[in-house]
């Protein structure tokens, strides 16, 4: 691709280089730990699954039966390998007795751990064997049904009830949506467990539950056929779960799912360990599941001011970028976020937007761009909010991004009626026919005011990633570097989670996962056509 | 093992409604009624102007009505968008709407009814855009060859004669016309609708038709963006055409009519 | 010379209504009425769509009521343009807005009050978004120094002492840290309001203020895009205010009502 | 101004030397004619004014009474020297007296001609001292109140009523437009008359009439220092009555009128030779009175396809530039029209409007150019209009038009509604701020897509304009070649108003505004920033 933005590429090098010694800082200790909700992912990888009279899903039961042992570092699958070598039929099973109190940890602890771990490893397969071919099946499906060729048009169902999300994303996908997120209801984030089952009652959003996954996978499957193209599903591997509600994505061959670093340290007040250990995890089981993960650079902007934390954002993508590389991912895995949050009253604010979204396109080439529209400056003024986006999708369009996240005229109202959504495909399909080659007819004029802005908001990136190698990651976010949040590295929710690794710890998934990354390209479900 | 339970559902294909006795808008839930409105009070903005506004919602029957956006007119006046949830529900299943023609036919058939069944001869129709109205791009739609988003013109149908007088066409021309033709059917469209302008020149040309004897004459065809069939009716035509009109929709209105009339 | 007549008017600085008594909306024309809406049936696209349409239109008291746009949503539904004339009118006149606040004062009169009326020390306020709303930003831009458009926040007010404690405080946390503080003032945010979390919330909130015997101790103040006062009342608060509010309302109010406490 | 279509200047010098030898046909047949209404101006201009009992204008009563004498090409002046000659107070009471059968022409035809166009020349002087006064008026307004340093933003009021009309347009001065128009009532360009008064029944539009213009006017006056720039008032000199509602709008200060060369026999059937007889007087008082015309080559686009069309555009354009310029306006007067009618559906039809407005711009880089938003393809969609209008306000940014007029989300439904303008202005205002500087950061690719379709437009102007030359104007009006409408030379309304003029024909107005024109620089009250 020919740069427009006539880039320092030794800059962007640096900046790169900059982001890789910090990601594999935090990479290091990511290694010496592991956390609660990552050994009930590998129980669920194991197939453990359901909940007791008080819905409290068994993997947590048994997480927490090995917290109260004092045995989480040494990892779940001991536990599982163990009592498969005392005769339990399978890991469900196992948790199960758990669960009753009819099998103590203490008493799996003495199992031989080279048995145990053997027997571990083996039991694996058939989890590893579900993710493949939940893989190829998408890959064959995306290959006969085909798939947008410019822009994916993304849009959100948000109704709380899974019925009337499916109804709606349904719709969504006959109006011409290329891919459904499901949003989640507020606070779910902040379970320390999965919610199980198909569920009716979320405010803002839709529990995040295997069975949810399932059914809305199923309704677009036959969506799919209809409308003539591969719809992707979208949910979120953010908050104390993480690792877990990977595991549910991939058996349920979610496409996309949010899973940025650092989100849930600085949103959400997670600990920032944990979510490290967390994210480092889900991302490697989200590469092997062949599914784009989403990073959430675009909150930044509803907290700090889009004009002067532009470098914010790029500094995060760009550790965001090289943690990924760490938990396996590929480029074209990594959709990056980014938004259009410069408020409409800038002068020029256009041309800073355009910059930008250049900016990203040509330091992550290859890179399925997340791009979020206007959000924090919409008002009730919906026809003002029409306007909004119509320029959204333009620069969209004029810069090639590839994951267009859909502006909704009433984003400062309510979560989106079934017509906002009939009006947000048609203004962005509008866009895209209207003005197709429109970034291939344009240039900027060197050392212009757009020129300069990316070369302005580069230099800043490079400073930044540099005060914050410094600071280590975890300083830098304990000063409150990204998103005005200053969060102490001991702090947060979840931090009970966090284990340092015994020196027998084991983690069949994360070995074998590794193993066999990074996906051939064909396997890498998005091909970024930027 | 008691300790665990397994749940699952199926998704079914719900509808957007649960009962078509009470059909209600939907936003993004069964029945929640929702629609929004934007209009200007002529009142400045004030607690007092969101007051009025939200009083008015109320009266128009609307539950939770919220004002999402204020914006002053600075002319004594406030624009609103709101929201709101009407309730009340229609009785879909009791609505039966009187069309213009019972069924809309292909172009072969309307060709055959001609030949087979009419006249005996091509069916002569006279179109015009009267009054002060000089928008002709409908009425051309309508009549014209060329037609309009791939639907040719009654001019291309076998068994019509067509003859378009165009734009501002006065009344008395048309009819005059339409006299020496012999024309089965007169078309008129209008399109400028202000102060209805459109029903006084309607209603005017209705009123020369019959004061010249003529109203069995013709069959009288009506058409305009702003248009419907029901307004067409009471102004004394016989059918009427709005948006998203197509001379194959006319031509099936007119063979059906006139098999009609025998 | 009687042949010609000369003809003159002034233009007389007219306003946008006729009767302050029967307030309607204006859209070009006075008491024309007009109003724009869009909505979605849950029914396919069809004249009886537009039928039911119409219909509901008039139940809620529309004249003339238009049908401009239609477009198939695809999945059983309809979305509609419409516009209509609501005539019935508001008695602007007769109303009178309950406001969270008597008057708004500027920062010196608040200031000035807070040191010579009250209460002989700080005020003391505390504040958080409560429940699993998560957006801060408002709650913020009312208590944080910063501010908002120019309007710096109550902490940026001699007089007052702040607590803020930010997002997804759940209720007992925050009854708790106000009995702790011995905070005159509770204010509440809430953004999220789909389903009507935030009543379910609220109410609950209230109910284990009043539990905890502490209704009197503190004044308790909402906030949020979605809240009005009349809404904030309702669920037991002493004020509310909705979008567009900022450090000075909330200010002004809280003297004031301190000061009617004595 | 620096050229980003890489036109080809040679191909743009030649259209408009075709241009200038086909208005110079035309205008030598102009010069040998006169018509009922220049004859009704003359004695406008003279002062003669008012109704009679019947409400037919006084002027007309005499233009009726010279008519039956047989007397219309010797001009009405030498009908009001005589009288004055013969001893009536003023040319008002001249009419006046011949209105009531008190006065005959025959026995004016008497008096020496010699002797009564003197006496016309003399007369003539009172009302050329109220347009000049009238022009710097305005000149010292502007200077006093400032206007609009980018676009101007133009909309309309038509709400039949003038006094609902001042209301609306009060309001949209206060609510941000620089230009106002009142919209005529439909039907009144085929008025052989021009109405008098103040009217309230218009449909569609309220009727021009002198006194509309006072009021119109007086009540902008009173806007302009409460928003602090002067208010431009726009009207009607089109149809039947071109050079009196000129003389109107001159006496009353109107600062930009609709003054189309062919718009009349295109759009509304009249004849041909009239139209250009008309538009060359009014088009001469216009460039006097130091007003802005306005031309209505957007009009061709409501009938034929904007794609296909767009040369029939172009060459228009310098047809109306070269009959502006023989009837004495300046480039910086001549606010040639175009507009963004594409349909939205058309693959890269943004760059396709791109194109035809830089076109416009780089062809007529002093001139006003007036740009016209999408009418044709807006539908009851208000949504989908909002964003239409949000391209076309960037569009006209971008390529620095200087007259917008703004589309209104309604355009399919109703003539604008207070909030509709309201809306509109605020969405200019949006784009104009946004994008404020994006026409200077933005190169075309050279021989790409924009660049081709711009020389593909002239080259088909440059043939279209040689096959004009060939028929003359008048013929290839009569074969249809503008907006496919075939006008017969001898046809149309309003033919029998047009007389070849006597050889002692004198129009003293005409001979005076051209010995004065062109206006200096300063005095043309438009200055083009582009
Ligand atoms: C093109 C146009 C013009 C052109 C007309 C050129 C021409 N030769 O027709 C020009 C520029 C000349 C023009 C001028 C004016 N226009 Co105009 N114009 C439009 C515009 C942009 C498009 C109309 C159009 O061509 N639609 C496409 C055709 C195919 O659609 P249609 O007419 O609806 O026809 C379809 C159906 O309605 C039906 N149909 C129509 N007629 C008939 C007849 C029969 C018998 C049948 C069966 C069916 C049928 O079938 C057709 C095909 O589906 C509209 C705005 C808009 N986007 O709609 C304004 C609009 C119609 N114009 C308007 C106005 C006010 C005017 C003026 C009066 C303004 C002025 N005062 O100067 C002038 C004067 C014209 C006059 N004397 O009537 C208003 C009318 C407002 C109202 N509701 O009263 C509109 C809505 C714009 C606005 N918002 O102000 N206009
Ligand atoms: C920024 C934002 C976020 C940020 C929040 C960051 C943060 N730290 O606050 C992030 C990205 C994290 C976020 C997440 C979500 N958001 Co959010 N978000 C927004 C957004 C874009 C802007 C809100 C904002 O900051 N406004 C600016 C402030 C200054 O305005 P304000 O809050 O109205 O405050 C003013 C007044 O209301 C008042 N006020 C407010 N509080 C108080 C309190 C008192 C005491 C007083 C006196 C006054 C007062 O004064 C303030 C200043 O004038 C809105 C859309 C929009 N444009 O409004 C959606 C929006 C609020 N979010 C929404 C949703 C649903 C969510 C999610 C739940 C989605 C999901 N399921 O993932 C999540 C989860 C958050 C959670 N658990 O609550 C919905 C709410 C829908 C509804 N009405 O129920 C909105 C409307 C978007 C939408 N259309 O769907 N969001
Ligand atoms: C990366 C990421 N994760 C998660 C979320 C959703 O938030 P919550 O944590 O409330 O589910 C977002 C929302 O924008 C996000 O960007
Ligand atoms: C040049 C010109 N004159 C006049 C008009 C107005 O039309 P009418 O002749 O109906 O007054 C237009 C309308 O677009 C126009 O472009």
């Amino acid at each position: 691709m020919e740069s427009k933005l006539n880039l320092d590429r030794g800059r962007v090098g640096e900046a790169r280089q900059s982001a890789r010694r910090i990601a594999d800082a935090v990479q290091a200790e990511i290694d010496e730990h592991t956390t609660s909700t990552v050994e009930r992912a590998v129980l669920r990888l194991y197939g453990v699954d359901g909940v007791d009279d008080n819905e409290v899903p068994l993997p947590n039961r048994v997480v927490a039966a090995m917290e109260q042992a004092g045995a989480l570092h040494f990892g779940a699958a001991r536990v599982v390998g163990a009592a498969l070598v005392q005769g339990f039929a399978g890991p469900q099973e196992c948790a199960a007795a758990i669960a009753a109190g009819e099998l103590a940890i203490e008493s799996l602890l003495e199992v031989p751990v080279a048995e145990a771990l053997d027997r571990a490893d083996a039991a694996g397969g058939a989890g590893i064997e579900r993710i493949r071919a939940r893989r190829w099946e998408r890959l064959e499906l995306r290959r006969r049904l085909g798939s947008a060729s410019g822009a994916e048009h993304y849009v959100i169902v948000a109704t709380g009830n899974i019925h009337e999300d499916v109804l709606q994303a349904r719709a969504a996908a006959r109006q011409g949506a290329d891919i459904i997120a499901v949003i989640r209801t507020t606070g779910q984030s902040l379970l320390d467990y999965v919610p199980f089952g198909a569920t009716t009652e979320g405010y803002g959003g839709t529990y995040a539950t295997q069975e949810n996954f399932r059914i809305m996978r199923a309704a677009l499957d036959e969506e799919g056929p209809r409308v003539g193209r591969y719809i992707q599903l979208v949910n979120y591997a953010s908050g104390l779960c993480m690792p877990e509600i990977s595991v549910m994505g991939a058996f349920e061959r979610l496409d996309m799912l949010l899973n940025d670093s650092m989100y849930g340290i600085l949103f959400r007040d997670i600990n920032p360990l944990r979510t490290m250990v967390d994210q480092s995890f889900s991302r490697t089981i989200n590469a092997f599941a062949g599914a784009v993960i989403n990073t959430g650079e675009d909150n930044y902007l509803t907290t700090a001011d889009a004009v002067e934390a532009a470098h914010t954002v790029l500094a995060s993508q760009l550790i965001n970028e090289q943690l990924g590389f760490c938990a396996g991912l590929r480029e074209e895995q990594l959709g990056l976020g980014h938004a259009f949050e410069i408020d409409p009253e800038v002068e020029d604010g256009l041309l800073l937007e355009i910059a930008q979204a250049q900016l990203a396109r040509e330091i992550f080439p290859r890179h399925p761009l997340k791009y979020m529209p206007p959000t924090r400056y919409m008002t009730g003024d919906i026809f003002r909010g029409q306007s909004q986006n119509a320029y959204f999708n333009l620069v969209s369009v004029l810069t090639g991004q590839r994951i267009q996240l859909l502006g909704m005229i009433t984003e400062a109202i309510h979560t989106p009626h079934l017509a906002d959504r009939q009006l947000a495909l048609d203004a962005a399909r509008y866009a895209a026919t209207t003005a197709r080659n429109l970034g291939q007819e344009l240039r900027f004029v060197p050392g212009g005011r757009i020129q300069q802005r990316a070369a302005e908001v580069l230099e800043q990136t490079v400073e930044f990633l540099q005060r914050v190698e410094e600071l280590g990651l975890f300083g830098a976010i304990e000063r409150g570097m990204f998103a005005n949040m200053a969060r102490p590295v001991r702090g947060g929710k979840g931090a009970l989670g966090v284990v340092a690794k015994a020196a027998e710890y084991r983690n069949p998934f994360l070995d074998r996962f590794h193993a066999e990354l990074p996906l051939a390209l064909e396997e890498a479900t998005h091909v970024s056509h930027a | 093992m008691s300790a665990t339970r397994e749940k699952t559902t199926d998704a079914t294909d719900q509808s957007l409604t649960s009962d078509p006795t009470r059909v209600v808008p939907y936003g993004d839930t069964l029945n929640d009624g929702r629609l929004q409105l934007s209009f200007s009070l002529p009142v400045p903005p004030s607690p007092e102007a969101e007051e009025a506004a939200l009083r008015m919602l109320r009266a128009m029957g609307l539950e939770d009505p919220a004002i999402v956006h204020t914006r002053d007119l600075l002319t004594g006046g406030t624009f609103f968008v709101a929201y709101g949830s009407w309730r009340e529900g229609v009785d879909f299943t009791a609505i039966k709407v009187p069309k213009a023609q019972s069924v809309v036919l292909d172009r072969k058939e309307i060709e055959t009814i001609v030949e087979s069944e009419l006249l005996g001869r091509p069916i002569r129709v006279i179109g015009a855009c009267t009054g002060s109205d000089a928008h002709t791009v409908g009425i051309d739609a309508i009549l014209n060859l060329k037609g309009i988003a791939g639907h040719k013109g009654l001019e291309s149908y076998r068994g019509f004669t067509v003859k378009n007088l165009g734009a501002q066409v006065p009344n008395e021309v048309l009819i005059a016309a339409a006299r020496e033709l012999e024309a089965d059917a007169v078309l008129v469209s209008q399109v400028v609708t202000q102060k209805n302008v459109h029903i006084h020149n309607l209603t005017r040309f209705v009123e020369l038709v019959e004061a010249e004897g003529l109203r069995d004459r013709f069959l009288l065809v009506l058409g305009g963006p702003r248009i419907t069939h029901e307004l067409a009716m009471e102004v004394g035509f016989d059918a009427g055409f709005g948006r998203r009109s197509f001379a194959g929709h006319v031509a099936s209105f007119l063979v059906q009519a006139l098999r009609g009339r025998g």
